[in-house]
């Protein structure tokens, strides 16, 4: 993870994401301090973001910006969703030097579903299932170069997955 | 054939003459309530030798149960006799459906 | 009245649409019946009926392999087939299957392993079950058959719609993919007479609904009823057990007809009563043929 | 007890194919039980894959990922037969480490 940190602009999310932790802690909420790999302080898990009701807010505690919607991101989801409960999404993209991947569901209780960290070396194309209690947007945020670029598919989803 | 349609057709207005009916009348009794009950529990398990029993029937009588022990007996003779009728209907179908599931058969 | 006493009340807009079209199709079945009134109690041809059964599903869907029909709703929709592929990469079975492995090869507390009550120490032999039982003149599904193999080596029957017979059947479904289904109906009166109650309990309306399995399995497959894709009856059993998405987790044969028979608003039968064992036996045997594709995933 | 995790990690030249599979509840924190309660939540909020001691993926989650999360990716510089190392932590503070073979 260090190499990462060494090659790549400082963002303000880093900073960001540190101001988070204080302000966790001065709220008396336990920081897990978790195996060793999980040390350098920017790798915290995005706990405020991940508790997020709005999208915009969700983001903006993630990265600090706002992302623009790009044509080279590849967003792969059903028309309608069999269940809502395990819905397949994934996403690749041609954008060069990709270092985060998020996946935000603006209608689930928790706006932020998953928050991929992409090191040097690994292709930006994740796959995953998600939960998305009704018919959504699925917005993929994608981090290239220090700048957000997004992408956005709606899915129906007639039999909620009751969570997120 | 009026007689295969009419029969769910008229079940229906004795469903309706029960209901506005038992509204039309004073408060019920325990007693009451008992013959009720007894009517729809023998109906359901008439239903139960078919193999045909419905869940509403069930929730029907349930709701009965619970309406008596409140004392609330205009609300427990009603929910008897609406799984009365839950129980006949459900009677009526596994019936007829002697006979007229040949009808879906692929041959 | 009718509509409102017989309908569902609460199905969603879409599966209110299906239940009035479902009723115009039942109304339209009773005259067509009542036209022909009389129809003689014909004599059972098992054969006959299982060609006519599949040749009805070819000749719906024309574009379908027939071996694809064990693949459920998945042969028929292709937007649902792409999530079914990708999932099917690390299939939420997974789990189970090993679970079941590890359970089938665990000795009881005799020594002896479910393998010993089975042909072919129960390796890929899925597709030979339901059989029928000369001696009982019973059907025997391969749920029933574990659970006898336990009584009879001194172990309580475990339940027949919980994770443990889920995971068995599906290790023992898993050893006899692509095997087809070989459903015998041996020559004894009572076998023919399991097979055509296993027919008629198919094809009886029932529950509040009144709803047939074959409403559903038959008339309808490939629809949406509410969000789900009915899946055709022919090779519905394939698959067995499933995971479903709906359940978040595995359920067998028995755990199916029981959340059929709930979903039409009837009260379910005991899991393993006569009838559903005589209608697995009916259903598993008009697939005949079809290749054995358990443990599946559902939505 | 089996390991909660499974991965298929499949060098292709350059690329490693890797997918995992973990068994874990996911419990979002918004369903009900039964009794009507609400089912505390309870979910994997990190999972690291390191390679050769570098880290090559790390996925933070939250509630709205499926029961028994699944997730895939690919990365370049390994070759077959090294070890990939894949551990989660949990809102509980539970977790699980297994080191996997690459074929």
């Amino acid at each position: 993870m260090t190499s990462l940190d060494d090659s790549q602009p400082v963002t303000r999310r880093i900073v960001l994401r540190g101001a988070g932790s204080v302000a966790l802690a001065g709220l008396g909420v336990v920081v897990l301090p978790g195996p060793t790999v999980f040390a350098a302080a920017n790798d915290k898990y995005p706990e405020d973001a991940f508790k997020q009701k709005d999208n915009k807010e969700a983001i903006r505690l993630l990265y600090g910006r706002t992302a623009e919607p790009s044509d080279k991101i590849k967003l792969d989801a059903p028309e309608i969703a069999e269940n809502g409960a395990v819905v397949p999404i994934s996403v690749s993209t041609s954008l060069a030097d990709v270092t985060s991947i998020a996946f935000v569901v603006p209608e689930n209780p928790n706006v932020l579903a998953a928050y991929y960290k992409i090191p040097q070396g690994t292709l930006p194309n994740v796959a995953n299932r998600l939960k998305m209690a009704k018919t959504s947007n699925v917005i993929v945020i994608v981090e290239s170069g220090g700048k957000l670029f997004s992408a956005t598919k709606e899915v129906k989803v007639t039999v909620g997955g009751c969570g997120g | 054939m009026s007689n295969s349609l009419g029969a769910p057709v008229r079940l229906c207005w004795v469903i309706v003459a029960l209901l506005t009916g038992h509204a039309a009348f004073a408060a019920n009794s325990e007693a009451g309530f008992k013959a009720s009950y007894a009517a729809a529990d023998a109906a359901e398990k008439q239903a139960g030798l078919l193999r045909n029993q419905w869940l509403v029937t069930e929730a029907a009588l349930t709701e009965a149960r619970k309406a008596a022990e409140k004392n609330d007996f205009d609300q427990a003779v009603a929910a008897a006799k609406e799984a009365e009728a839950l129980a006949k209907a459900s009677i009526y179908q596994a019936t007829s459906e002697k006979a007229a599931w040949k009808n879906l058969e692929i041959r | 009245m009718r509509v409102h006493r017989w309908l569902p009340h609460f199905v969603g807009r879409a599966g209110r649409r299906l239940s009035v079209r479902l009723l115009s199709i039942s109304l339209a079945a009773l005259l067509l019946a009542v036209a022909h009134t009389a129809v003689a109690a014909d004599g059972v041809d098992p054969a006959k009926d299982a060609r006519a059964f599949q040749d009805y599903f070819f000749k719906k869907f024309p574009g379908v392999k027939p071996d694809d029909f064990a693949n459920g709703p998945y042969a028929l929709n292709e937007d649902m087939r792409r999530q079914w592929e990708e999932k099917e990469q690390f299939p939420p079975y997974e789990f189970s299957l090993e679970a079941g492995k590890e359970l089938f090869a665990k000795p009881f507390a005799n020594g002896k392993h479910y393998a010993d009550c089975f042909a072919d120490q129960g390796i890929g032999i899925r597709q030979d079950y339901p059989q029928f039982d000369t001696k009982s003149g019973k059907v025997i599904t391969l749920e029933l058959a574990l659970n006898r193999c336990r009584e009879a080596n001194g172990e309580k029957a475990i339940s027949y719609t919980g994770d443990d017979m889920a995971a068995l059947t599906a290790y023992m479904a898993f050893t006899s993919r692509g095997k087809p289904l070989n459903i015998k109906i041996p020559d004894d009166p009572r076998a023919l007479e399991a097979y055509e109650d296993g027919k008629r309990y198919f094809y009886t309306r029932r529950g509040q609904l009144n709803f047939s399995c074959a409403t559903c399995h038959v008339q309808n497959p490939g629809e949406r009823l509410r969000a789900e894709v009915l899946a055709p009856a022919l090779g519905i059993l394939n698959a067995m057990p499933i995971y479903r998405s709906e359940w978040g987790g595995m359920g067998t044969t028995s755990r199916r007809f029981i959340t059929c028979n709930s979903q039409v608003r009837g009260v379910p039968l005991e899991p393993q009563s006569d009838e559903y064992r005589d209608l697995e036996y009916f259903l598993s045997y008009v697939s005949n043929g079809l290749p054995i594709s358990g443990p599946g995933s559902r939505p | 007890m089996a390991s909660s995790i499974r991965v298929r990690a499949i060098a292709n030249g350059d690329t490693t194919d890797v997918q995992t599979l973990i068994q874990h509840p996911m419990d979002s924190g918004f369903i009900k039980n039964d009794k009507g309660e609400f089912i505390p939540a309870h979910f994997i909020q990190e999972l690291t894959f390191e390679h050769n001691g570098r880290t090559v993926f790390v996925a933070d989650w939250g509630t709205a990922v499926s029961k028994d999360p699944y997730v895939k990716f690919a990365f370049k510089g390994a070759t077959k037969g090294d070890d990939l190392k894949v551990s989660w932590i949990d809102n509980k503070g539970q977790t699980d480490t297994a080191t996997f073979k690459i074929q």
